[in-house]
């Protein structure tokens, strides 16, 4: 149902017959197919992008490590004497920098023996990979890859419910019972710790991301994935019409999507968060006892979620499928020079809108592997310290900054708002800052044991340390 | 100024004296030393009342001038002004009035003067003198009140000064339990008085028209005159009112059902003895009932009811006081006969011949009363009859003039009581007024009280004076002691005498049903002062001038009194009232049946005199217990108030206990704390019960509620379908 | 048969919903079944994981019956932190493994069961069966959305709203205080 | 939205849902010696009084409420069920902290042993 409002590029959707064409055909078939369509290209597209995010993060890790990382795998010597290749290919290795790496590990864990413990709770223990891979895939069901107009609306959000981004909360919550039900079905120790862990953890960071998603919502004014892509569009911060008004560009957003972006790494259990599997301590943590493809799917499960949830963010606060977060068609109108060139960015935009949301999920990715590799593992408490004492404080806070801001802007317009949000983060600054000098006091008046390095060699001057 | 205005003066002096004497007496005796100190304040409490005896003279002569039958109000201030009553101090002055203020303050004048002679040791010296004037005040107050309120103040006031003065030395705990039993028994009186004022008040009040009072219900002018028209028709309220007062006069007077007072009030010093239960206090019951006689002209029933008691209080009290051994206690008995002899002339109807004796009865009783004083006061406080004897030589102006006397009340012819005793008895054996000719048979049996009197007033005056022998020689030092102790149960009880103290200290009952309590025992197991004791050389002495010099007036009286009054003219008409008949003058029966009434009289007292002398001519044998003539069980039991003081006394006190007992155990413990008892018991037995639910299984809960709300649904269910299908 | 309703049943509205109810029996069958799997089941995380299937069960019925916003609410409190909890306690207190505790099965359990039943009975006869020809849906279809839950949340129900903060802030405070080591 | 109102059941069959649902909570409650057990009972037993609520709210007359913004609906089932979720929430927070107390204190969780207030 093209609802054709007016608003984003009405060119875009003006699009050539071979568009037009699609759009009747997808129109007259029955919902349940298109709906199965649009569920395929969301899923498929995911599927084959996994394994690309697996070798992209082992080669980023590894560049970033100042290693090489997997770069044999794809190397292909072409054959001396065959006819069928080229002449200046014969016996030569052209190598593809490891690209089909993980294609070579999910043959390996396919072709693995598949151990399965004996006392463990049969039942639970076959489902938990199950689990753990359906909130991954299920997250993307209310995610718009493109503007809703024209063709694109008719295929993007798998089901644009007036609930979407709640929707995306729920599963998110559910993600946490793969890990649970694994640890607790693989009866060894350490896998138990591991889901305690992880629904702790999973547990208090939700908050802090449903309390920033909070803030969001509140200021598109719906729950709705393709309002809020809609909402950015808007003149950035409400004054500047050329350009757009992503949330990451207004500061209330900023601080919304850090919180989001902490929250998010923790949901999935990457980098700095990953103590339900941490190596050192608890072997593989929850899927210890897992081998071959339940193991894969742990494994695919965890970076489906990473690039959904990265789409996630893109969406809520990169200013989802545009581009770049200028308002073209204003352009156009403004300069008259550039209204030809306006209108054609807007249909490069609208129709590259897929590839554009694919390239800000990779920097999602990019940005957790970039974590992972930089932040050491946090220690429980910290974990726990950080989600509860400063990430959802800082959310709610932000929360009412935002509905601070709605209100002034209703009450004194759009200066008043800003105004108003000036003073109300001063005043936060304030209250860290004195919050910050009374705990220097305090733990200056800690007794301070000043320990002094004795040589055991020199004979002992004053009598005990 | 209006002589009748005086009369205030003469009720007003005493109390100035007796201010006087409380405030001032303590200090004038310090500061001038016991000696002369007491001289002064002797003579300042007799010098008001003496002055109140001349102003009284001067009254009763303005009185005459104007008429003995008239009578006049003087108001001195309101007391009470209320819308509903107003009552004010008002004196009334009749002849009736008159004769009591003169009686009043010339004998309390004498034994005021005789009082500072006995009571000159005594360290309370001028408390004494408070107390005596104080009596006197309330006396006068009593006769001369013109409306009832007033008439009960002198009557309480009274009532108040003889409990003080009985109980006058505290210290010794029997008079203190006198003094407690005098004022109760009075009290009972009071509220017999207090019931009649009301019913007075209630049936005037309602019957008399509003327009007509302005609100002085209770004044004697108000309630004389108007109770003949308004009670004749309901003769049944005269007699409750009649009654009533009766019952109040009985008390104050020492009539049958509550004299029991009056003996043990001899504890109190003689001269009080003499004062108020003799000559004023104890007639004020008569006066009360001369004063209202209306009521009682109108009842013929309360009349006969007055006249019986009086004869048989006449004739007991004749009978008792020949087994008494103490010399104040006989004095005490016949006083309550002859008091018995007034109220038989108030119940026939001479209420003058009432009077008249009043008057001369307390001139020869509280001569009587003062010389047995001299006697005590010489024979070292020692008041037993049996240690007396042969007085005569040691005491002449005692004897002599307690002689005369002796012959008065004995009714000897010249004498005062002579005079009397035969004006009631004439009277009461011609009287038609009381019902069913009851007065005639009070007569007769007055006639044989009279005989009584005189045998035992002979017993006394033989034993004390003219026995030959001196009996208390015979008292060995060690045999004193017994010799108290073995008294047997009379109340022998003075202040001297120790030997009651011999009672073992525990020992809660007493011989006379006085009950002490543990403090009481050990505070009167040591008394401070020790007085001598009586012992075989003892050698009496006469009293000195002061006490001897009213003895010879009041002797003096005695023989005159009795012929004055019966000639004075006033005495008869000073009661009539319009509408009542009374009995003039002249109706005394001269011959009752035949026998001149003289003779009858005359032979009585005679035969009376023969007997005493005969029996007790030659003292008494020395055995034990003194007495072995062939009466002398009688005389023992007739001593016990033929058991009627022993009666009272155990069945008040065990009575008392009994009711307090079965209240506090019955009651009290039984019901109410039964109540609550019974409440906390059932609360635990509740609780028990219902802690069987409790097993502390959750899931049995869990069950009991499923079981709970099905059966609430199902409730609910048969309710709201029941509902639902009816509309 | 009016039932507890008394006669007033017969003026709603006639039924007007026929259509497949293909999804609501399924639904109801999962539901019946989780619901019996959690008392039926020994081990409590088992019984936990039917709950669980019972909790998601149910918000899809909320789905059906158009109140999505309640529905997702179900899925995020119920599911999503209050049975993750119960995992939680579950195994940190080691009572998941299998035979901890073997229950009984004594008397009570039957005497429950007949209870329960008549209860269930007691119900349906009374209330449930009189509607069946009665109640057609009457709520506007968007009853369910977040917008008509928040007006009524904010506007009519402000003061539940209020006390319900108020439970939840005394809630948290108290399972601290438990949860601590020595107060 | 159309497509919703095909989806649904008649009231009774929910309303019947419910009560069976809520008859198996009792059952579970009563006859469960585990705590925790009891406490799922008694979730579920909510939750079914949350759909009959709803189902309620769906099918209920619409009382005409005073302005105009209102939905057409009769709002009171859908607020009581946020209310019995929020209680609900605030119950196994504290609840399974006595739990843990309990267990920390004598090893076992067995409702039965756990008599010490009885009569």
């Amino acid at each position: 149902m093209p609802d054709s409002q007016a608003g984003i590029r009405p060119a875009g959707a003006r699009s050539g017959k071979v568009a037009a064409g699609m759009m009747d055909f997808l129109q007259q078939l029955h919902p349940a197919w298109l709906a199965l369509i649009r569920v395929l290209l969301f899923v498929v597209p995911l599927l084959l992008v996994v394994p690309g995010l697996i070798w992209w993060e082992r080669r980023l890790l590894a560049w970033m490590q100042d290693r090489i990382g997997p770069n044999r795998v794809a190397t292909i010597t072409w054959p001396k004497d065959a006819r069928w290749v080229p002449p200046f290919l014969r016996g030569k290795k052209t190598r593809l920098f490891g690209l089909l790496q993980p294609i070579a590990d999910g043959i390996k864990l396919f072709l693995k023996e598949d151990i399965t413990p004996a006392a463990i709770d049969r039942a639970v223990y076959f489902v938990a990979p199950a689990i753990a891979l359906f909130p991954a895939f299920a997250l993307g069901g209310t995610l718009p890859w493109a503007p809703p107009e024209g063709v694109y609306g008719l295929l993007t959000p798998i089901a644009d419910v007036n609930i979407g981004v709640l929707y995306l909360m729920a599963v998110s919550s559910l993600g946490a019972y793969g890990i649970i039900l694994s640890g607790y079905a693989s009866n060894n120790k350490y896998s138990l710790l591991g889901g305690l862990r992880a629904s702790a953890q999973l547990i208090s960071y939700e908050l802090a991301m449903g309390m920033s998603i909070a803030a969001v919502v509140l200021a598109t004014g719906s729950l709705k994935m393709t309002d809020m892509i809609k909402a950015q569009t808007e003149p950035l911060w409400g004054v500047a019409p050329l350009f757009d008004n992503w949330n990451v560009l207004t500061p209330m957003g900023f601080v919304a999507a850090v919180v989001f972006l902490i929250c998010m790494v923790a949901e999935t259990n990457r980098a700095p968060f990953d103590l339900p599997e941490a190596e050192n301590e608890l072997i593989a943590g929850y899927h210890t006892e897992y081998s071959s493809m339940k193991f894969a799917s742990f494994f695919m499960g965890e970076y489906a979620a990473m690039f959904v949830f990265s789409g996630v963010f893109a969406t809520l606060f990169l200013g989802g499928p545009n581009m770049v977060p200028v308002d073209w068609v204003a352009l156009g109108q403004t300069v008259p020079a550039l209204e030809g060139f306006g209108r054609h960015m807007a249909s490069v935009n609208y129709w590259a809108s897929p590839l554009t949301f694919v390239g800000k999920c990779a920097f999602g990715i990019t940005l957790f592997i970039w974590m992972r590799a930089t932040l050491p593992r946090l220690r429980y408490d910290q974990l726990m310290a950080l989600g509860w004492r400063s990430l959802l404080p800082l959310a709610v806070a932000n929360f009412l900054i935002v509905a601070l801001y709605l209100l002034c802007t209703d009450l004194y317009g759009a200066g008043g708002g800003w105004i108003a949000v000036g003073a109300a983060f001063a005043l936060l600054a304030a209250f860290f800052a004195s919050l910050a000098r009374a705990g220097r006091g305090r733990r200056e008046a800690l007794p301070r044991r000043e320990i002094r390095l004795v040589d055991p060699a020199k004979p002992k001057e004053g009598a005990a340390l | 100024m209006d002589p009748f205005a005086l009369i205030w003066w003469i009720v007003l002096l005493p109390l100035g004296g007796a201010l006087v004497q409380a405030l001032f007496g303590g200090a004038v005796v310090r500061g001038l030393g016991p000696q002369n100190g007491k001289k002064v304040m002797g003579f300042l409490a007799v010098l008001p009342v003496a002055l109140s005896f001349l102003l009284g003279v001067a009254v009763l002569q303005a009185h005459l001038e104007a008429g003995a039958g008239t009578e006049r109000t003087v108001v001195l201030a309101p007391w009470i002004d209320l819308a509903a009553l107003k009552v004010d101090f008002a004196a009334r002055v009749d002849s009736l009035s008159l004769l009591m203020v003169l009686v009043v303050t010339g004998v309390g004048a004498l034994i005021h003067l005789y009082a500072t002679g006995y009571m000159a040791e005594d360290r309370d010296y001028t408390r004494f003198f408070t107390y005596m004037n104080l009596f006197v005040v309330y006396m006068l107050v009593l006769v001369t009140a013109d409306n009832l309120p007033l008439l009960f103040v002198g009557w309480e006031g009274v009532g108040l000064c003889s409990y003080l003065l009985i109980g006058f030395w505290y210290r010794d705990l029997a008079n203190a339990k006198a003094a407690n039993k005098a004022f109760i028994v009075n009290r009972i009186g009071d509220w017999g008085f207090m019931l009649g004022m009301f019913l007075i008040l209630v049936c005037i009040a309602a019957s008399v028209p509003e327009a007509q009072t302005d609100g002085r219900w209770l004044d004697f002018g108000f309630i004389l005159p108007r109770a003949a028209t308004y009670l004749a028709d309901r003769p049944e309220l005269a007699t409750a009112i009649a009654l009533l007062l009766f019952v109040g006069a009985c008390g104050k007077s020492a009539q049958f059902p509550l004299y029991f007072w009056l003996p043990d009030a001899m504890a109190g010093p003689t001269p009080v003895s003499a004062l108020i239960h003799a000559a004023t206090m104890v007639t004020a019951g008569v006066y009360l009932v001369s004063r209202m006689h209306i009521f009682y002209v109108l009842s013929p029933v309360a009349s006969a009811v007055v006249a019986s008691v009086g004869a048989f209080t006449a004739l007991f009290a004749a009978l008792v006081a020949f087994g008494q051994t103490d010399i104040k206690k006989v004095l005490a008995y016949s006083t309550v006969s002859q008091l018995g002899f007034m109220f038989i002339a108030c119940g026939a109807g001479v209420y003058w011949a009432g009077m008249f004796h009043v008057a001369t009865h307390a001139f020869f009783k509280a001569l009587l009363f003062l010389g047995s004083g001299a006697v005590i006061y010489a024979m070292a406080h020692n008041q037993d009859l049996r240690n007396y004897g042969n007085l005569r030589k040691y005491l002449p102006i005692t004897c002599w003039t307690m002689f005369l006397g002796y012959l008065a009340i004995a009714g000897v012819p010249p004498l005062a009581g002579f005079y009397s005793k035969e004006a009631i008895l004439g009277g009461a054996l011609a009287s038609r007024h009381a019902a069913a000719s009851v007065a005639v048979w009070a007569g007769w049996i007055g006639l044989l009280t009279a005989a009584l009197t005189a045998a035992y007033m002979t017993r006394l005056t033989v034993l004390t004076f003219f026995s030959g022998e001196e009996r208390w020689r015979r008292l060995q030092p060690a045999h004193a002691h017994d010799g108290h102790h073995g008294h047997g149960t009379e109340m022998a009880v003075h202040p001297e005498d120790h030997s009651h103290s011999a009672h073992a200290p525990h020992d809660h009952e007493d011989p006379h049903g006085f009950f002490y309590t543990d403090e009481e025992l050990a505070a009167r197991a040591e008394p401070e002062e020790h007085h001598h004791e009586l012992e075989a050389s003892h050698e009496p002495k006469e009293a000195p001038p002061s006490m001897t010099f009213p003895l010879v007036v009041l002797a003096l009286l005695s023989v005159v009194g009795g012929w004055g009054l019966q000639h004075w003219a006033g005495l008869q008409e000073f009661l009539q009232y319009p509408g009542v008949q009374l009995l003039p003058k002249g109706t005394i029966q001269e011959h009752p049946h035949g026998v001149p009434l003289m003779a009858l009289s005359i032979g009585a007292a005679a035969l009376g005199i023969l007997y005493g002398w005969i029996v007790y001519r030659r003292g008494l044998p020395a055995k034990e217990g003194f007495d072995e003539s062939a009466w002398h069980p009688f005389r023992r039991w007739a001593g016990r108030q033929f058991g009627y003081d022993d009666l009272v006394v155990h069945t008040g006190v065990q009575g008392g206990d009994l009711v307090a007992k079965s209240l506090w155990k019955g009651f009290d413990a039984g019901v109410i704390d039964g109540i609550a008892n019974g409440l906390g018991v059932l609360a635990c037995g509740l609780g028990r019960g219902l802690k069987a639910i409790q097993t502390g299984f959750v899931r049995s809960y869990a069950l009991l509620m499923l079981a709970g709300a099905v059966a609430l649904l199902a409730y609910m269910v048969a309710v709201l379908t029941r509902i639902g299908g009816g509309n | 048969m009016e039932g507890i309703w008394g006669a007033g049943v017969a003026q709603l509205a006639p039924t007007q919903v026929g259509g497949p109810m293909l999804l609501f029996a399924v639904l109801a069958a999962v539901a019946v079944a989780s619901g019996v799997g959690v008392v039926a089941f020994n081990s409590p995380v088992r019984s936990a994981l039917c709950l669980i299937a019972n909790f998601l069960s149910l918000a899809l019925l909320y789905f059906t019956l158009g109140a999505e916003m309640l529905g997702i609410i179900q899925v995020v409190v119920y599911t999503g932190a209050i049975m993750v909890l119960f995992l939680f306690v579950l195994m940190l207190l080691n009572l998941a493994a299998p035979g901890a505790l073997r229950e009984s099965r004594d008397l009570r359990r039957l005497g429950a069961g007949a209870l329960a039943a008549a209860l269930f009975v007691l119900v349906v006869v009374q209330a449930v069966l009189p509607l069946q020809e009665a109640a057609s849906p009457q709520a506007a279809d968007y009853y369910g959305t977040p917008m008509a839950l928040g007006r009524a949340l904010f506007t009519e129900y402000v003061w539940p709203f209020e006390l319900a903060s108020v439970l939840l802030l005394v809630g948290i405070v108290g399972s601290i205080l438990l949860a601590k080591r020595r107060v | 939205m159309g497509e919703v109102r095909s989806l649904m059941a008649p009231l009774w069959m929910y309303l019947a849902l419910g009560a069976f649902l809520f008859a198996t909570g009792v059952v579970g409650v009563v006859s469960r010696r585990n705590p925790i057990v009891i406490f799922m009972c008694i979730e579920l037993m909510l939750n079914s009084v949350n759909l009959t609520f709803l189902s309620l709210a769906r099918f209920a007359p619409w009382l005409p409420v005073a302005h105009e913004l209102e939905p057409k609906a009769w709002m009171g089932g859908p607020a009581a069920v946020i209310f019995v979720m929020a209680v609900a929430a605030a119950e196994v927070a504290v609840g399974l902290g006595i739990i843990m107390a309990i267990f920390r204190l004598r090893d076992e969780v067995d409702v039965d042993e756990m008599n010490l207030l009885r009569g």
